[in-house]
């Protein structure tokens, strides 16, 4: 009977293919890593999901009129959802130990240098003619650097979104492998004795200084480079909203209702784009490989800024929370914080690692609005 | 040096200029701005620890012990209402 | 003076039709079954606002620019709201009493034949000229028969949008009049000796098999009926978050905020199609009638399933928990443990009814997936 | 090197304006306000901040596909999110002293004087060649004297969206200054006496006349007056889902997350309208005059009808709070009831004012069904 | 007086004219559905205290007093389980 | 039989038999997942009666009774605090 028939070429063993097939274990891989690994398991499982749904042959849900790519086109081509998921980590994050010794904003400053080394890899590999990444390509890549899923979804989706499948798989992936990457770099670039160093006890931060912190900062990413302030001005927004205590309900919900909505669909439309035919090629391969330099370099150039500020500077600074510049809030500070006890017990680096660690949001927010600016218009 | 390349390295050094250049000037402003706050409110309201990146009480979600916790209190108050 | 004419003509009492006034009283009567009656209140006393909404003379909210066919167009025409509800129930659903005894699948497949049976019923009334419905209209009608609202609306908005209105109404109605439904039903194809049966006690099911359900039956219906993996995706997705413990907060968000906010403006989307000229039609009737034939085969046919799957296996099942193959979760099988205990004071059913119940709602999707398969090409 | 120049070129200290200058101080007035004076914290807070964005120069936030245009054209232009918050206003507001005393509607009625009286003021000015007005503009103006934020943010968005931002910067701020201007006017136009009186106790009112009355007053608008549905329709449904006790969870929902989330994006969005080209204008300067005069005639208004009714009828009014009948809720209550503790300690107007307050909701809504008749066919 | 004027003024008069003619009607009608009501359900079941604007309990943001009991509830029993 | 008849004839029998196979297939494939995994995790962590419908303590809405005994315990810390 025919239309038996027609069940069959409409079913998913009649049409799949081998790439659907690998993109489903892909997906299944990510969903491991995320509840049996707890890597980033908010953003990995939703990710991962998305990806086994977009490769279901014949669904098409990540395409066309597909849920996934209407959520797709509405939140993450027009930048929606990592603008508001910005502005919830805004809402959960705590300046206070940054503005008790700004002088950690250098270190953020320092760790995106993976950011610039990996675009210049990007580019290199061009050059060799091993990959074919154009500017915007090589720039969106480099922002895995950053170590920062919003800004990096952010910017690939504006100056990438071919690639965005593989730069948020490979953002969050290593942010989670932070605790594997970072250790054997820090010790190899420290001595025992500099993980040893105690900094001195933070001190208090009034409530005023966290309230115009936010705004001091809109301000002069304003005047300096309006590209960063959509990311920086909705990061100020829920910061604000969190430190100036008038209106906890709204820090209340973007802190969870509105950013855990958000979370599931940015998740779900990311993982639309690890369909077979986009995301199985060898520049995802290469944004892998590059990822994993970015990180490293950022890691080490946060660590050897430390260093290079103890020559200067006669307060002394442990260079283990360099390593912290690289943003992965608040992985990278937790991972400081444990490679200093292990060379000094009584050596609690969490606070003073929080510093860099917020800094280096900023900083890759800085480092995306030059990218934006200079290759956008190509 | 292909101009991609090139391209790439003019890129680098602005952009990790700006950078600098802009942590740089935030860390001044932010200097000034500390000492302008302290003076207008000199004691301060938070106490070091405090610092963190956790939300507050209000916004963080409740710990299997709290949830316990409470699912425990609820279950001794209807048992008390039997 | 001629602006109170304008006034007097612009108000309802000058533009009211005698349609637009008996649906305001039908809206008015479902408010009534929500309140009162609490009958399914969440999405009747929605839908009955929507109604009025949508028959106030000149308002026009339901036309045009007005917020309800906004919200129709965006949530309801698209898909969108009736997946995110299916993602919600997903993961307000335990699994674990169908995976304690999966040969209760069978009895949630049995019942769906309240599904093919209504469309049969429908076509057949086409034939003898009493109604006029399209085989994409029978199928969207026979659909009730899944006792799912959720699927229900996210078929009528793929095959028949012109009835989505009366099918919503229908479907919701008669779930919440289950418990008057069927009772008789059941107690007219059981003897008391059979209705006394009772059940081995389930086995405990491990966190792990219940992580791997949803992502075992999604694969499965991936590749076997494409069409219906939108929607059992999104309930293996729902059910994922719930079971696998490292996303907590979205789950709970979707099991709150967002199935709430979700279900306010699906509910209110849905009310707009009872405008008058839309609703008021024989075709109305004869859904009210079919969808009330679907639900009594259902039950029917999931209880004599159960019997029959008794002669031919030794472990006894009780032929009431067949009725809660009809989905309508949790309704149905309260109602089966409600029968069951007036036959035997011992014999508590539920658990082993939520079984059935719940692999009534993978069996309607799969009916779904069918019928948008072979009549939405149409 | 020309990056540099280029660098500088997209520089805000370059591309600033004297009037972007300007604005960002404005916003920054309203930042000050809201958290430091606590006005009206949610909107002026979020309405201030997407001020500062709007006017960051270069970052076009605020336009083309900038997030908070975006935002503005779904949300405003569409009259959504002033819809849902008017619903959730719906499910926070209780008709309970409304219902225990249905003669203080009377005193709403006449507060509403001030929208008309204000309407009349811009013609004037329009007339006398200070302002140029449209019918259309001026009928939006006129609404700030409804005190009532989501009402005149939906009329200024169908009438005059040229004029949102100042219409919506004015109703709130001066809402929040209610405590400031409504007292002078309250004492000069009572004496000792009128202000001391005490009024009869409230009687208890039942769940069913509440559940009822919401129902009751969408039919009458929509039978009258089907221009004020949308809003009133919206108010109602939210009040029903309150009171009617089986839609709990979607009332919280509504009262929380869902208020919240819209509060967030509706600030912003009216925020992006405080554009330095669009905001600093002479319109701006007369509509932060007309609103003053309209807080004033609507607060005068509603006194004297309070005085007159205590002529013709025998139970005693206490005219302080016909001044509650502005609305802004329930702000303006709070204030009759201070004042009438300060003519008499025994006096407590609070539960009485909440009347003619929120009857002074309804009041606007009913103006601005009659604006929205009138004027936006011209 | 400019026809923009006359307009206005009309406006002002069939508004506040349809304003204060639904409001009486609104009056009206309350009165009516009230009497209904009570002689329905006659036993009213909310004292006259209960009415206020601010949402029920469950739906209401605990206050700073709550979260502090219910943190040092948390804490007590955090402290119990060591 | 109309030819409308006849299709639906022939829908109802290809529906009802893939609902069948597909369930069919449903009920071998979790008996071998379910197999494999108390291989792996053999010691089951949910007892039996813990299966139901609604979502757990986190997540599902407190009843009046939670309510009550909530209110209860926030109106007695008030009390204690004055
Ligand atoms: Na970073
Ligand atoms: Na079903
Ligand atoms: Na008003």
């Amino acid at each position: 009977m025919e239309l038996i028939q027609q069940l069959w070429q409409a079913s998913g063993l009649y049409q799949i293919t081998l790439g659907q097939f690998v993109m489903l274990c892909v997906g299944g891989v990510l969903l491991y890593l995320a509840i049996a690994k707890k890597f980033e398991p908010l953003l990995l499982l939703t990710i991962g999901f998305g990806g086994i749904l977009a490769n279901i042959p014949g669904a098409e849900i990540a395409t066309g009129d597909g849920l996934l790519h209407l959520v797709y086109v509405v939140g993450i081509e027009t930048g929606v959802f990592p603008l508001i998921i910005f502005m919830g980590v805004g809402a959960m994050t705590d300046f206070g130990p940054l503005l008790a010794n700004p002088r950690t904003l250098f270190l953020g400053a320092a760790a995106q240098f993976g950011i610039f080394a990996t675009l210049l890899g990007a580019l290199g590999l061009t050059s060799l003619g091993v990959m074919d990444f154009s500017l915007k390509e090589a720039a969106a890549i480099g922002i895995i650097g950053g170590a920062d899923g919003p800004t990096a979804i952010y910017v690939a989706g504006q100056l990438a979104p071919n690639l965005l499948g593989a730069i948020a798989v490979a953002a969050y992936s290593y942010m989670a492998l932070v605790p594997i990457i970072q250790p054997p770099i820090m010790r190899a670039l420290t001595s025992e004795k500099e993980r040893a160093i105690q900094m001195v006890q933070l001190r208090p931060v009034s409530k005023l200084e966290k309230i115009l912190f936010p705004i001091l900062l809109l301000l002069l990413i304003g005047l300096l480079l309006p590209t960063a302030a959509p990311l920086l001005g909705m990061f100020c927004f829920g910061n604000l909203m969190k430190e100036c205590g008038v209106v906890d309900r709204l820090s209340d919900t973007t802190q969870n209702a509105l950013i855990n909505i958000v979370t599931i669909f940015l998740g779900l439309a990311v993982g639309s784009k690890l369909q077979a035919e986009v995301f199985l090629s060898a520049s995802t391969l290469g944004i892998l490989l590059l990822g994993m330099v970015a990180f490293a370099v950022g890691t080490a150039s946060g660590v050897l800024m430390a260093k290079a500020m103890n020559r200067l500077s006669s307060t002394p600074i442990n260079p283990l929370i360099g390593a912290a510049g690289v943003s992965a809030v608040p992985m990278a500070a937790r991972v400081a914080n444990k490679v200093g006890l292990e060379a000094n017990a009584q050596n609690f680096l969490l606070m003073h690692a929080m510093g860099p660690n917020v800094a280096g949001v900023i900083g890759s927010a800085v480092a995306a609005g030059i990218m934006i600016l200079f290759t956008s218009g190509l | 040096m292909t101009p991609l390349m090139s391209a790439g390295v003019q890129l680098m050094l602005v952009g990790m200029g700006t950078v600098f250049f802009f942590l740089t000037v935030l860390v001044a402003a932010t200097r000034v701005m500390s000492a302008m706050a302290l003076r207008l409110a000199p004691v301060p309201d938070s106490p070091p620890e405090s610092a963190s990146v956790t939300p507050g009480p209000q916004s963080r979600h409740p710990t299997p012990d709290e949830i316990a916790a409470i699912s425990a209190a609820i279950a001794a108050h209807r048992a008390a209402r039997r």
